[in-house]
């Protein structure tokens, strides 16, 4: 069975992708559809969904179009999301391959170091060095890629240990390869479907710790984001439900779609799993 | 003992496979009976379909597979008829099963009498304490050593035959009319396999119960069978006595599986004076430690000890014993996948012991190894060309002509050169097991070292492995540290024999005298245990 | 503030209740109110924020209380001389006044809050006291305030916030801010401190001993704690608040929040401090050094949008400089109203390339943040390149205290006299690294610094409106900095809730005369 | 003997990642822009550099990093965590004021996430292509994917506001001087708001991952033995699946039980939850760094001890550990 065919299978995959590309299609179209700032005042204040022809999801609080904002926050949102994804993977990655590929003390080391990564609480840590750092896109990738580093290195090595060991690795030792060639030929690539999986669930949790910065007042104020959006209407969240609700609500789609998303691929990568699950 | 009531009536039994499997039946219109007092055993290789009507009798089919015709009848009721919960009050009660897989078929969290004591609750039979009571006796019954403390242990504190013990004390708690065993000594040692065999049949007949033992290896068969059923392909190949089937197979195919399996009979010693040695070993140790830690005080296990052999060129040497005697920990020192503690070992004058680092890896090429897993020993990235190729590409062979000799080898183990641009879930095992001696063969080396190189491959697999390393041992003069737990493939196949235990060298000598004329205890004791051998005695 | 020097001005209740309703008062109940954010203390002198001053402003108190039209009223003096040459000032004291532990409010009490206290604690006093040259206590009820040379706004400048009255017998001869009673604040006021429960509330009780027959009519106040916005909006909809103090809620909030049933509004209490929204523009670097490019920014800027929008249309646009309500504001000058073309212009004028320009909102809310947002928006739409810098409160201090910036927002209080509030903001003496508070934008006039000298210290009052009229016309031209909006800052609350804003500091004396119509 | 040594060694090691911890935040918190004196006098409205020099000695500001590095390590040695610059209390009071709330309320979170998850998870497994699993799992991939802080803030808009059925912030009714049962009832009614919003997601988690390992646990082999011994099915999912279903997710919920922490930060500023996640937050942007350390310090340290209790209830639960050692 090709890879889609198995992707296919699961149908709430099939939905999430169909999400996820729609998304995807909104964040390409934005410039094209609404070529104006997303920031320019246009309209009345508050207006609610519908009562103006060309707001079909209202105004904010400064009479700006929420589906402009919409569609510009859905290219920041997925944008900060995969950055911040690949570079804790850039990090995690090597350092998971290293620990778990020579182990000893050189694992222990990075696990030490690992482990004490996870000891600060996640948020709070990203809070802080948002704080530090100044908010800006660059910051914020950066904390999310700082907290969300450790999981990947715990995988990676967790795998590299159990494929350091088998047959094929031994074999390829045997014949001489050097470590970089069988940490990078031989078991990377295999390590690469659970990676892939956890790496579309990473890019959800960074759109949501995104969020969650900006609620707070920790988002990059050049950039309009449904993180953002969700913070700004927080406070109008009584007089203007629409504001919070639709970028709540593409939030919530997205974070779902890459979920439905990991979960497909999931089932693609490692059909073994799969048909147990089902 | 037969006294030809059947218990179980199997008739006409078709299982259909889900869609998409490689074939369209599990099972196709077999019927076979297994009677009061006998022991029936269903033989095959791996996806004969030997375990299928096993689980329809249990209502443990696995998912998918269903029953398209026939029925199973056991005492006088169709099973396939039954509801989940009639069948619930047969299993255990009037039909019990053990497992293949001693470590995994108890339930790691809970202690053993409470394991036991489960099938009296299942079905309501006695009170608390009396569960334990019946528990204990049963653990006295099934031969325990210390069953006291046995039933307060949890499972992994038992040795793999002590919990096919259990597994069978469990099975017969409620004195079922049938017992079911599922390849119930595979998983085991030889010597443990043979004392699980003599529980089996003990017990079979103290209580007169009706068996179903599956199996794939003939030599159990003659140890415990009263009556055969060959299965090939899903379908009954032959069925009859014991003793005829294996005597006078009438099948082609059994008489094939027959004729696979090595036998007694000893190549003659290929004579002439040992030239000078290629490998020299001297006073290997190797000890193994847990690192202690937080959690754990630290562990050791001995795993060489003080182990000194000679290899001469051209000659196979053949490493026996079971398992935990440091077999494949010498094989892999050898190919220094691990370092010894101390002693030497000495490669054609080069101490290979003391070599680390990129000295090491240039010097790998001299040693390969053939390794046991068909499946894990090739990567599933990498098409079978690049597999063979990536040795001499690694020691500096250009690229297309790596892929050239890769074509070589695999038209020499038989694949045809085609095979380089395919990958390896595309082959059975067997053929993977041909791609891996290629590879192995890639570089040229010097010594291979195949470490139970041909246990994972069904009966006739095994024997055209074994057929082609002699092949190419003949062609290529090959030398070869050959690992096995089989005595009777290493008797096959080696020269010289050397029979390990707990770390230790106990015998060693030329395969003839090893095998004919044991001198050591444990050598005995290991050539007694090997299933089907009485028999085999009495035929020759 | 009277004209003649020899005015004696004499407390009466009659004065407050003009503003408040007639109705008889009710004694008893209590009232839960929100402060926001938590105070770091209360003693009021050690501390002088604004959370701090709302809650304290009811445990301590000054020599004098300010109307809403910043007269001064008696409040533990019960009047006062100041001598003809303006350098004497002599007040009487009550004599019934009595701390919160029972031990009498004397003169010695005054002359160590200005003399000791204030002098080692408080920058706000100091500013008032470099002008002073002798504090004496001439019996146990007179203090006389002996000053180098007349100064101007000297007694606006004895508001309880900044010249709190402290006891000397807790604080003489201790290290002040490790006093224990730092935890339990004793003032003259008339509720006393009851229970901090931090992150929750802060309760004060009835002071039972208060001078003034019968006040206060309460029992107590809990300042409630609550650090969201949107959840404080809530305890005043469900009943669990009934006065909401300026800047509690969010702006956004409060048109709904003063719709409701039984909840009254209003803006006064803020004319003391008059918040006035400032935009710092950099005088020394970059484009915001060019006078043109300042004036841009104010053409280009829709202010009556932002009052409009997110201040409810509440506060107003000011001319320059001076507030509406500012001493001596010079109302001839011309408006620089929204004119995107105009700034155009200005900016071609003075051949702007396109230099980025960066913005600091102010930290404190979404109300900045919007307004940030649209001056941001406003800026561009006339093609000044922005980029917004966020920070919180520390990054903000730091940048302005460095100098690194652009524009920045901010707010800035008046203090009833331009020669406290405004001043500090454009002479150039007051330029000095680290504060947020000074002459940030770095602008150097010596003109001005000689005009707002001479208006401080001319006497009498009426002399000083010619040097505050020059400088207005001279700062107008120049838009040191950018005058965004003189802020409405409403008090909310339930209209069962009488009496309650009586003086130009709104909620930070409120509850002396407040009560319950229930 | 055992757990006693084991333990010793656990504390030590948690004593070195401590002191690492608080030199990592000294060191982070330093880059930080803005001083606390500037702030404290920002604050106060006005200032003068008397005012910045007193506020910076009184706090030892001006002294050089390392020796208020030092100053902090050696305070932490004896238990004191220093002096918060903007509360104008001991570092350590303020927090063991506010840590009992956090932990009520991380805790009752804790508990309900995980109970809740474990049966729904269970359920989800039994019901496996049921509509009714997959309707459990459809709703935990939803609280999964719902941004935390919009769900307290939809919350409270439907049950403070429009049914007024919940307080809506807070932890008691002020006031109300409620005592003893009344005011336990108080409490926990406030509890229930904040409680519920932050065990949603964690609870979601934990169904998927309960369910997740149910079916995998459901694969064993010690199933089918279990099913060949004729126990029925829902003896066989509690005694078998589930208990063998439960090690991943007591790892699981050790790692998230100290995260809970940093996610009720949010939960305690919409809820006005007097914690300490809360207090950080405030800390942080006063810059007031002895109290932000000391929440560091005190959150890593309840990380490290749900982590030992996380070690303790998996050597309960698997004996295999305890033989190991």
């Amino acid at each position: 069975m090709s890879f889609f065919a198995r992707f296919a299978q699961n149908r709430g995959a099939l939905v999430g992708l169909v999400i996820l590309l729609a998304i995807v299609l909104m964040a390409i179209l934005a410039p094209l559809l609404y070529p104006e700032s997303p920031w320019r005042m246009v309209q009345r204040p508050f207006l609610a969904p519908l009562e103006a022809e060309g707001f079909w999801l209202g105004t904010d609080t400064m009479g700006r179009d929420v589906a402009a904002g919409l569609m510009h926050g859905a290219w920041v949102s997925l944008l900060i999301g995969l950055i911040s994804t690949s570079v804790a993977l850039l990090i995690g990655v090597p350092l998971g391959a290293v620990a778990g590929y020579y182990g000893g003390l050189i694992d222990d080391a990075l696990m030490r170091f690992t482990e004490f990564f996870q000891t600060i609480p996640n948020f709070a840590l990203a809070i802080v060095l948002v704080a530090i750092m100044q908010p800006s896109v660059a910051s914020i990738v950066l904390a999310i890629a700082i907290v969300s580093w450790p999981p990947v290195a715990r995988l990676v090595r967790a795998e590299f240990m159990s494929l350091r060991h088998r047959e094929y690795v031994e074999a390829a030792r045997l014949v001489g390869q050097t470590n970089r060639t069988i940490i990078l030929k031989q078991i990377l690539p295999n390590t690469l479907s659970p990676i892939i999986v956890l790496a579309s669930l990473m890019v959800a949790t960074a759109i949501l710790l995104e969020s969650a910065l900006s609620f707070l007042g920790l988002g990059d104020p050049n950039v309009m984001s449904w993180g953002y959006m969700i913070g700004a209407a927080r406070t109008v969240i009584r007089q203007a439900w629409w504001l919070s609700f639709f970028p709540g609500v593409a939030i919530l789609l997205t974070v779902l779609a890459l979920n439905l998303v990991g979960e497909g691929l999931d089932d693609a990568l490692n059909p073994k799993l799969a048909r147990e699950r089902s | 003992m037969n006294d030809n009531t059947p218990v179980l009536s199997i008739r006409g039994l078709t299982l259909a496979l889900p869609q998409g499997a490689d074939r369209d039946y599990a099972v196709e219109d077999v019927s076979y009976d297994v009677a009061r007092g006998e022991i029936m055993c269903v033989v095959g290789e791996s996806g004969s379909g030997k375990s299928m009507a096993a689980n329809a009798v249990m209502g443990l089919l696995p998912k998918g597979v269903r029953p398209t015709a026939g029925e199973v009848l056991f005492d006088g009721q169709d099973l396939l008829t039954l509801s989940e919960k009639q069948h619930r009050q047969l299993r255990g009660l009037r039909i019990g099963m053990i497992f293949q897989e001693p470590m995994t078929a108890l339930n790691p969290l809970m202690r053993v009498g409470a394991q036991i004591a489960e099938v009296f609750e299942a079905h309501g039979k006695y009170s608390g304490s009396e569960r334990q009571e019946k528990a204990l006796a049963l653990l006295e019954e099934v031969g325990i050593p210390q069953p006291e403390r046995a039933i307060r242990a949890y499972p992994f504190q038992l040795s793999g035959g002590q919990r096919q013990r259990v597994m069978i004390a469990m099975a017969l708690a409620l004195e079922p009319e049938l017992l079911i065993a599922d390849e119930p000594t595979t998983a085991l040692d030889v010597t443990t396999q043979a004392q699980i065999l003599e529980l089996i049949r003990d017990l079979q007949k103290r209580r007169g119960m009706a068996v179903m033992f599956i199996t794939h290896d003939f030599g159990v068969v003659a140890e415990v069978a009263t009556r055969v059923c060959v299965m090939r392909f899903g379908q009954i190949v032959e069925l009859g006595m014991a003793d005829e089937v294996l005597d006078n197979p009438r099948h082609d195919y059994t008489r094939a599986l027959l004729e696979a399996i090595p036998s007694n009979r000893v190549p003659e010693a290929r004579g002439g004076e040992r030239p000078a040695p290629l490998l020299e070993v001297r006073n290997l140790n190797k000890v193994f430690r847990s690192r202690g830690g937080l959690f754990k005080p630290a562990r050791e296990v001995r795993a060489l000890d003080d182990v000194s052999f000679t290899l001469a060129p051209g000659e196979t040497v053949g490493i026996v014993g079971e398992s935990g005697s440091g077999k494949s920990t010498l094989g892999r020192c050898v190919v220094r996948l691990e370092r010894p503690d101390s002693g030497t070992l000495a490669l054609a004058g080069t101490d290979f012991s003391a070599l680390r680092g990129d000295v090491l890896r240039r010097e790998r090429h001299r040693v390969q190894m053939i390794f046991q897993d068909p499946y894990a020993s090739l990567n599933p990235r990498h098409r079978v060309g690049y597999a063979i190729a990536q040795g001499p590409m690694a020691n500096g062979v250009p690229k297309d002509k790596a892929m050239r000799q890769a074509e070589e080898l695999l038209e020499l183990v038989g694949l045809g050169a085609v095979a380089v641009d395919r990958f390896p879930h595309e082959f059975s095992g067997g053929q993977r097991q041909r791609i891996g001696i290629a590879r192995a063969l890639a570089l040229n080396p010097e010594l291979i070292v195949a470490d139970e190189a041909v246990s994972a491959l069904d009966v006739s697999i095994q024997a055209q492995v074994l057929e082609l390393l002699e092949e190419l041992k003949q062609k290529l003069s090959l030398s070869l540290l050959f690992i096995t737990h089989d005595l009777r493939v290493a008797a096959q196949i080696c020269d010289t024999i050397i029979v390990m235990q707990q770390g230790r060298i106990v015998e060693q000598g030329t395969a003839q005298e090893v095998f004919l004329n044991p001198r050591e205890a444990y050598t005995r004791q290991l050539l007694d245990a090997i299933p089907g051998r009485a028999h085999e005695a009495a035929m020759a | 503030m009277s004209k003649t020097p020899f005015t004696l001005a004499v407390a009466t209740l009659a004065f407050t209740s003009a503003i408040a309703t007639a109705d008889e008062p009710k004694r008893g109940g209590v009232i839960d109110t929100i402060i926001q954010p938590e105070p770091p203390g209360l003693v009021l002198g050690m501390v002088q924020n604004d959370p701090t001053r709302k809650v304290a402003g009811s445990i301590y108190e000054g020599l004098l209380r300010y109307s809403t039209d910043l007269e001064p009223i008696p409040q533990l003096a019960e009047s006062w001389e100041v001598s003809e040459d303006g350098l004497t000032y002599t007040f009487h004291l009550r004599e019934n006044v009595k701390w919160h532990d029972g031990e009498p409010f004397t003169a010695e009490d005054v002359v160590f809050s200005a003399d000791v206290f204030h002098r080692e604690l408080n920058p706000s006093a100091r500013a008032v006291l470099q002008h002073v040259e002798s504090i004496e206590a001439t019996d146990d009820h007179t203090v006389v305030f002996t000053l180098a040379e007349p100064f101007g706004p000297f007694l606006i400048s004895f508001e309880a916030g900044t010249f709190t009255m402290v006891p000397k017998h807790i604080y003489e001869g201790t290290d002040f801010r490790d006093n224990e009673a730092n935890n339990h604040p004793i003032g003259t006021g008339p509720f006393e401190f009851d229970s901090w429960d931090r992150g929750t509330v802060i309760k004060l009780v009835r002071n039972d001993d208060y001078y003034e027959e019968g006040l206060p009519y309460l029992d107590g106040v809990n300042w409630h704690i609550i650090p969201d916005g949107a959840s404080r909006a809530v305890a005043f909809e469900n009943g669990t608040v009934d006065v909401l103090p300026n800047g509690t809620v969010e702006n956004f909030d409060i048109p709904r929040l003063s719709a409701m049933e039984n909840a009254c509004i209003t803006d006064e209490g803020n004319e003391y401090f008059s918040p006035f929204a400032m935009l710092w523009m950099n005088n020394r670097e970059g484009p915001t050094a060019d006078k043109r490019f300042r004036q841009a920014v104010m053409y280009a800027m829709n202010r009556e949008f932002a009052r409009d929008v997110l201040w409810n249309g509440m506060g107003k646009v000011p001319l320059s400089a001076f507030g509406s309500n500012a001493k001596f504001q010079h109302e001839g000058l011309e408006p620089y109203d929204y004119d995107p073309d105009r700034a155009r212009e200005l900016l071609d004028e003075m051949g702007y390339d396109g230099e980025e320009v960066r913005l600091l909102p102010l930290p404190y809310g979404e109300t900045w943040t919007r307004w940030a947002e649209a001056v941001q928006q406003n800026l561009r739409e006339v093609g000044v390149n922005v980029t917004t810098v966020a920070t919180d409160v520390g990054g903000w201090n730091q940048r302005l205290g460095d100098w690194d910036y652009d524009l920045a927002f901010t707010y800035l209080y008046q203090y009833g006299d331009p020669a406290l509030g405004i001043t500090r903001s454009y002479r150039s003496d007051n330029i000095e690294k680290g504060s947020p508070w000074n002459n940030v934008e770095g602008y150097e006039n010596e003109r001005i610094d000689e005009l707002f000298d001479q208006a401080a210290t001319a006497y009498p009052e009426s002399a000083r409106e010619e040097y505050y009229h020059e400088a207005q016309e001279i700062l107008h031209e120049d838009v040191p900095v950018g005058w965004l909006l003189e802020l409405g800052f409403p008090t909310i609350y339930r209209c069962d809730v009488k009496n309650l804003v009586t003086s130009g500091v709104g909620i930070n004396d409120a509850f002396r005369d407040a009560w319950l119509d229930r | 003997m055992l757990y006693a040594r084991l333990f010793v060694m656990r504390l030590l090691k948690a004593v070195v990642v401590l002191f690492l911890i608080v030199i990592f935040n000294f060191i982070l918190i330093q880059l930080a822009p803005g001083d606390p004196a500037a702030i404290m006098a920002g604050e106060a409205g006005a200032t003068d550099e008397e005012f910045l020099r007193q506020l910076r000695e009184r706090f030892g500001l001006d002294q050089p990093m390392y020796v208020q590095l030092w100053r902090y390590v050696s305070g932490i040695a004896t238990l004191d965590f220093g002096w918060s610059y903007r509360q104008g209390m001991p570092v350590l009071d303020l927090i063991l004021e506010r840590l009992p709330a956090t932990l009520l309320l991380t805790g009752t979170a804790f508990v309900l996430s995980l109970a809740l998850g474990i049966v729904l998870g269970s359920m989800a497994a039994a019901r496996v292509k049921k509509p009714s699993g997959s309707l459990i799992m459809a709703l935990a991939l939803i609280f999964y994917a719902t941004p935390l802080f919009w769900v307290a803030l939809m919350a409270v808009v439907l049950f403070s506001v429009f049914l007024g059925w919940l307080p809506a912030y807070g932890m008691y009714t002020v006031g109300a001087g409620h005592t003893g049962f009344a005011l336990a009832l108080d409490v926990a009614k406030h509890l229930i708001l904040p409680a519920t919003t932050l065990a949603l997601f964690f609870m979601a988690i934990y169904t998927r991952m309960t369910r997740a390992s149910m079916l995998e646990a459901s694969q064993q082999d010690y199933v089918k033995t279990a099913r060949a011994k004729g126990l029925a099915p829902r003896v066989i999912q509690r005694r078998h699946v589930l208990r063998n279903a439960l090690l991943p997710i007591i790892t699981l919920a050790g790692l998230q039980a100290g995260q809970m922490v940093g996610g009720a930060i949010l939960t305690e500023t919409v809820f006005a939850w007097p914690g300490i996640g809360r207090l950080m937050f405030e800390a942080l942007q006063q810059r007031d760094y002895n109290l932000l350390l000391g929440i560091f310090f005190f959150s890593a340290a309840l990380v490290i001890v749900f982590n030992i209790i996380t070690d303790l209830v998996y050597r309960l639960a698997d004996p295999r550990i305890k033989e190991a050692s």
